[in-house]
């Protein structure tokens, strides 16, 4: 009843949600057949200049790690298997719990999605946390050491100093020429530069439109929460250079626009927003909708809008889609043109920025709270994940010494035992108390 | 002879200020080895390494997240509290993300004249770092001219390669010294000779070296015991080393980046001298953070096993440190192909001198108890 | 702290009336001081002659005096008759009238091969604060061991507090953990302290004990499995210490390893004592004992 | 207006009663499995203190881990806000509360007004709670509640990792056997868990003052650790842990129905 009181704002199921479940059912799919259509599949992960494979040929099939590795932490019993596996197999348990789980899944040959898993004919990763290369480099031991294996290394320093610094885009960009060589010899395929530039273009437009798309969530009330978020960015994860992503990316910004006119928002009892940050525990989403109990919403995360998102200043000072080649007519027609706009690209990315200096994501963050009309944060103090842990005492220092509520729970994105529901739970209600919103049962008086 | 190493180990903050007071140099704290000494030495600035203090503290734990090495915490800690407060400045070499948040807290916190980030490449396996490397060591040398207000001449690059190679050759003719039957110094001992290169002047300690080398023949030796090797991360740990040497073993060896891959190769001379000092960096035996996609460190361990002919490894690493979580267990099966049994073991800021105890004591019994069955 | 212990072990002593020490070449003791008990035995002529077992007090040195007397009480040997004494356990450095200390793995290993004969590969022991997966050839030599990491969970401690807690005797924890109609979900917590509060919470919901046991040994037996599987298991498989007189944690483990654990011959907690008593028989032999000093 | 302040702790349930902000009644029984008949109990005992029926309180709040189990269908409210308003109230100088029980350790940045700014909690783990004393005191033979005065005897300080309790318990073992003296060993125990609940106290920021609640504090050895580590000195209210329960009655006596 309480909840029925509260209700402001108009709500509505999203109309593409299920257009979404099919293309990431589809991928996996995709990859796991790929032989039969006498296709090549590759593995590497979801920062993986995946426009580049692309250039092999229109069957060609990936499939990112770290999505994949959440998916395996959704099957509680299936991921407790898999983490035990790579235990057993004399792994750290407190190494990244997206790998552990597709050590697991690689050790047990057992695909999340049915059957034998999949070997990859060759893996193709870039490397921006400590353990995104040494990922794949086990996972070709595991696999009998013959997998091709290439990785970029992309930790060149804030994007901000490249201007003025182009040998660091040239780092990335040579590695990407070393890379395409590395391509043909492991495929035996001729590269063909037309497809490569058709995919960059892609994912130009699918990580700006996804930019465009978390822009609208400034709005009040939010037209998306961040759990539904969650399984719209993830096809971004999947395959980021597809046409099929960068479509449905616009189809989905113009409903959400549509919501925007209309009003329509994600949690019908909004009044009070929030972002948390670093992925969530994904065995326990349901604790977002403990939260809307509250009508407290998580309109996104730095990690929803910018892990897909590519971001830029905007003239009027507000944070929005960066600007896209095409729409900025940079010539794209030959291989070295089409890579270099893929390096400076992602290498802008706002994700990768913290890894240099907490205080850059401490300004995003703040930035955020400005514009998207926040009342707090959310910290997820992340064990699974070194990367996006990176800094994040840091970050809640600054924003508390900028005012800004913050809670901090700590838990694993992939490994549940590492999370205690219960107390998150208790933690989000003394959060709540302290923005002095009264608990679910007191709102009727 | 080899107390002078010990005092520089254990007063590393009288030494440094000290010598500011004498030569009223700069003197710069620095994370990770992939920093290069030789361009600062060329600048006169006294190059310490950053290490922690294996006491513990509770003065990190609003600065980063319990799941980070101890170590990081425990050199963020020295920097909370003022231990280093004679530093001019402090710098990073870009590698692993635990050591990297030292170095951006203590910079935010601890107020300082100078700091700088070198981003240095993880792909030391690929062409393209070679050239990126180059220009970034270009930037940095301008960094501390900028910062000095002094050029640094391509004399003073020679004199700064020079320095850094006659102290590591020091050091390796040192480590040959450990490859007899019964070597004239312990594993404790050789740590103490080792780390205090890494907060001393280098031609003071390469001096000092020479000077104990000639003393070594006639060296009362210590009893020799099981030879074992260190393999893993950083490890300064004399605490530890002592108790392992206390269950019957002797350290002839190690692969640490306190240790031989800090000083294991010498930069090439060269008409760039940007460029030799680059290859040097590149070409050393890597930290995992950097090791691959070819897991180089493998092929190298099971070498310095055999030259020093080692008996046991023991594997060890910082807590959470998940580079070298990502090589261990490849280590480890290396080294059970090549015979040689290996025990693992978890650095912390202290020893838990009861549990690992019994663990060393009955990895030297399984190497050594034959005679009783 | 008058009330009563749950989680101790009940001591005992036993001397074997049909065995003459006096006729006996060699006449060796082990004394094993663990953190919790204490265990004596002798052996003459590498017979298993008498052996204690009695609860650990703060004072190693004494604890392990009143073992070895305990174990010699009713006999006719005295100390003097010692011609070697080995010690083992968290105590061993600190005995002072032990010729030689030796770790409780190397002598779990030659104890447990003693107990189960040659054909002994992998030995668990479970002490009060570690867990201990131990690979042995024919002779009980050590090849490989493995101990847990600092995160204890999964050692012989966790059972000790929950029979503290349900107030259940440590030696019926393992026969009350099958009085359930079905097996429950094992307690997720694998920290003993939190396993232990979980457990409280089960109680208050109205668990019957027995259901609350059944949860905790399968979450410590699955804990323990995932431990020897890191080493690996080679056949024959074998138990020692407290735990392995644990139906409740055995049976389990054995379900889940598909594997039986040989059954033991004497009282698996002497296991420790009776190696230390092999390696002083040993030692004796090779010169090195009291009687040629 | 009466009203009742009900915390069901992990180990004991604290019940206090106001009339119009004055304490008229307290009482206390372990929680123990029969959790919601052990706070009725305690609830009787303070009525009874109070000279009252049940039926004369205006309005109930619970808090603490058990808090759905209080009587007399109360209003929740947490552990954070409980801690800090007791606090405050007792003290109002209390700018930093740090609330040490049987399973749990927390530190709060209050307002003057007895607001929370900033809270953090002891994640799951044993070694920054109440319970890690209690079994290092198992390990050192001594009851729980010397432990703390004998730590106050100790000479010299033995650095020790408070990380998993039972591990922690074997290195207490190794101590002993290694002949330290008990004491000293007891002040390892406190400065370890006093390293770990000051590590969690700096997150919130120290602001002095800082005021320690909860059974823990009761703890002297304890204390005088945690103010070598704060190099401060802290303040103990009496009956420290009546102080959440206190909070609890204030708030059913500050909100309005």
């Amino acid at each position: 009843m309480a909840s029925m009181a509260m209700t402001k704002y108009p709500t509505e199921p999203l109309q593409c949600w299920n257009k979404a479940k099919e293309l990431r059912q589809l991928y996996y799919e995709n990859y796991a057949k790929a032989h039969e259509k006498g296709g090549i599949r590759w593995a590497g992960g979801a920062w993986s200049f995946d426009a580049v494979p692309m250039g092999l040929g229109s069957d060609v099939y990936p499939l990112t790690s770290e999505p994949y590795a959440a998916s395996i932490a959704f099957d509680r019993e299936f991921s407790k298997r898999c983490l035990e596996a790579t235990e057993k197999k004399g792994y750290a348990r407190d190494l990244c719990s997206y790998m552990r789980n597709y050590w697991g899944s690689v050790l047990l040959n057992e695909y999340a999605f049915g059957g034998p898993f999949p070997k990859p004919d060759f893996m193709w990763q870039d490397h921006v946390c400590c353990s995104h290369a040494k990922w794949y480099q086990v996972v070709r031991e595991l696999e009998g050491g013959a997998i091709p294996y290439y990785c970029v290394d992309v930790a060149i320093g804030p994007y901000s100093e490249v201007s003025g610094k182009q040998h660091r885009v040239q780092y990335v960009v040579d590695q990407l020429h070393e890379g395409i060589e590395f391509l043909e010899s492991a495929t035996g395929r001729k590269y063909d530069d037309a497809l490569l530039i058709e995919a960059v273009k892609n994912e130009c437009r699918s990580t700006s439109v996804w930019a465009e798309i978390s822009v609208l969530n400034k709005t009040v009330p939010a037209p998306l929460d961040e759990k539904t978020m969650y399984s719209l960015y993830v096809l971004g994860t999947l395959h980021k250079a597809s046409k099929e992503v960068a479509d449905f990316y616009e189809e989905l910004r113009d409903e959400v626009r549509d919501r925007v006119a209309r009003g329509v928002a994600a949690v019908g009892n909004e009044r009070c927003r929030v972002i948390t940050d670093t992925q969530p525990p994904w065995g326990f989403l349901k604790i977002f909708r403990y939260m809307e109990k509250y009508g407290c919403i998580s309109v996104g995360s730095l990690y929803t809008f910018a892990l897909i998102g590519v971001w830029e200043d905007k003239p009027d000072g507000t944070w929005g889609p960066r600007t896209t080649p095409m729409e900025a007519g940079t010539p794209m027609e030959t291989r070295d043109q089409a890579l270099h706009i893929l390096a400076d690209w992602n290498l802008s990315k706002p994700e990768w920025q913290h890894f240099y200096s907490p205080d850059i994501k401490s300004d995003l963050m703040l930035r955020i709270a400005k514009e998207w009309k926040l009342d707090g944060m959310m910290l997820h103090y992340n064990r699974g994940c070194e990367g996006l842990s990176l800094g994040i005492a840091e970050n809640r220092l600054a924003l508390i010494d900028a005012e800004i509520p913050v809670m901090v729970f700590e838990g694993n994105m992939g490994d549940e035992s590492e999370f205690d529901e219960a107390a998150t739970r208790n933690r989000i209600d003394s959060f709540m108390e302290s923005l002095g919103i009264k608990r679910p049962g007191e709102v009727l008086q | 002879m080899i107390e002078r190493f010990a005092d520089w180990y254990t007063a590393r903050h009288d030494y440094a200020k000290a010598w500011k007071e004498r030569t009223g140099g700069k003197v710069v704290g620095y994370f990770c080895t992939y920093v290069p000494e030789e361009i600062l030495i060329a600048a006169d600035i006294l190059p310490v390494r950053i290490l922690g203090s294996h006491e513990p503290q509770s003065v990190t734990e609003p600065h980063i997240f319990g799941m980070f090495c101890p170590f990081c915490r425990d050199c963020l800690a020295q920097g909370l509290k003022g231990r280093y407060d004679y530093l001019d400045g402090i710098m990073i070499a870009q590698s692993c993300l635990h050591i990297r948040q030292t170095f951006t807290s203590w910079a935010k916190h601890v107020p300082l004249d100078w700091s700088y980030y070198l981003p240095f490449p993880n792909h030391v396996q690929s062409q393209a770092a070679r050239p990126y490397l180059i220009k970034e060591l270009g930037l940095f040398k301008e960094a501390v001219e900028s910062w000095t207000g002094k050029e640094i001449s391509d004399a003073d690059l020679d004199r700064g390669i020079q320095v850094c190679n006659d102290f590591r050759s020091a050091l390796h003719q040192l480590y040959e010294a450990r490859k007899a039957d019964d070597p004239p110094l312990n594993g404790v001992e050789a740590m103490y000779a080792v780390v205090s290169g890494q907060l001393v002047d280098k031609t003071e300690h390469a001096a000092a070296m020479s000077e104990f080398l000639g003393t070594l023949d006639g060296r009362e030796r210590p009893e020799t015991g099981v030879r074992l090797m260190l393999v893993g991360s950083e490890n300064d740990d004399i605490e530890f080393v002592e108790m392992v040497e206390s269950c019957g073993s002797t350290v002839v060896t190690d692969d640490h980046c306190t240790g031989t891959r800090y000083f294991w190769n010498n930069a090439q001379p060269g008409e760039d001298r940007l460029a030799s000092i680059a290859d040097r960096y590149l070409t050393r035996p890597a930290c995992p953070s950097k090791d691959w996609p070819t897991r180089s460190r493998v092929p190298h361990i099971l070498d310095l096993a055999d030259r020093w002919a080692v008996q046991g490894a023991v594997v060890l690493q910082q807590k959470f440190c998940d580079p070298h979580e990502a090589d261990t267990p490849s280590i480890i099966e290396a080294l059970k192909n090549k015979g040689i049994p290996s025990l693992f073991l978890e650095l912390d800021v202290t020893v838990p001198v009861g549990q690992f105890k019994t663990r060393a004591d009955a990895f030297l019994e399984m190497i050594t108890a034959d005679d009783l069955f | 702290m008058g009330e009563q212990e749950y989680w101790r072990w009940t001591e005992h002593r036993h001397h074997e009336e049909s065995i003459n020490p006096k006729d006996g070449e060699i006449v060796a003791a082990g004394i094993d001081v663990g953190s919790v008990s204490s265990q004596a035995v002798i052996m003459v002529d590498s017979q298993l002659y008498a052996f204690s077992s009695m609860r650990t007090g703060s004072d190693s040195p004494e604890s392990a005096s009143k073992a070895l007397a305990w174990a010699l009480e009713g006999t006719d040997l005295s100390t003097e008759d010692l011609d070697c004494v080995v010690g083992t356990g968290y105590g061993r450095v600190n005995i002072p009238f032990a010729d030689k200390a030796i770790t409780e793995i190397a002598c779990h290993a030659r104890g447990g091969n003693f107990m189960y004969g040659p054909s002994v590969r992998t030995i668990l022991d479970m002490g009060g604060q570690d867990c201990k997966i131990i690979r042995c050839d024919e002779k009980g030599k050590v090849g490989a061991f493995l101990m847990n990491d600092k995160c204890a969970a999964g050692t012989g401690r966790g059972m000790e507090v929950f029979a503290d807690l349900l107030a259940v005797p440590i030696e019926q924890v393992g026969e009350l953990s099958f009085e359930v109609d079905e097996e429950p979900d094992p307690v997720s917590s694998t920290c003993v302290v939190f396993a232990k509060s979980e457990a409280t919470g089960l109680m208050r919901q109205g668990w019957p004990k027995s259901k609350v046991l059944a949860a905790y040994c399968s979450a410590m037996a699955h804990r323990v499995v995932t431990l020897i599987e890191r080493l690996g298991i080679e056949k024959e498989f074998a138990i020692t210490g407290g735990i392995a007189k644990n139906p409740g944690v055995v049976k389990r483990l054995e379900q889940e390893l598909g594997v039986e654990a040989l059954k033991p011959r004497h009282d698996t907690q002497i296991a420790g004592a009776l190696g230390g008593a092999l390696f002083a028989t040993a030692l004796v032999k090779k010169g090195k004992g009291r009687k040629k000093k | 207006m009466i009203t009742a302040g009900i915390d069901v702790g992990a180990k004991w349930v604290k019940v206090v009663l106001l009339r119009d902000g004055e304490i008229i009644g307290r009482g206390r029984e372990l929680t123990g499995f029969e959790q919601k008949e052990s706070a009725s109990k305690a609830l009787a005992a303070a009525l009874q203190e109070a000279e009252l029926q049940e039926t004369h309180i205006d309005r109930t709040v619970a808090t603490g881990a058990g808090r759905n189990d209080a009587p007399g269908n109360p209003i929740e409210l947490t552990e954070v806000t409980a801690a800090a308003i007791g606090a405050v109230h007792v003290d109002g100088s209390a700018r930093t509360v740090i609330d040490v029980g049987a399973e749990e350790g927390r530190a709060v940045r209050t307002s003057e007004d007895g607001k929370v700014v900033d809270f953090a909690v002891n994640e799951k783990c044993a070694a920054g709670s109440g319970a890690f004393t209690e079994a290092m005191a198992r390990a050192l033979e001594t009851p729980v509640e010397q432990i703390g005065a004998l730590s106050l005897e100790s000479s010299q300080a033995i650095p020790m990792n408070a990380q998993c309790a039972v591990f922690a318990e074997s290195e207490v073992v190794s101590l002993l056997h290694a002949k330290t003296p008990k004491a000293d060993i007891a002040r390892a125990v406190h400065d370890a868990i006093a390293n770990r609940i000051v590590s969690m106290a700096r997150k919130v920021g120290i602001n002095e003052e800082v005021v320690v609640i909860g059974g823990v504090a009761r703890n002297v050895g304890f204390i005088d650790s945690v103010e070598r580590e704060l190099e401060l000195k802290v303040k103990v209210p009496e009956d420290p842990e009546y102080v959440s329960a206190l909070g609890a009655a204030l708030h059913a006596a500050n909100t309005e129905a």
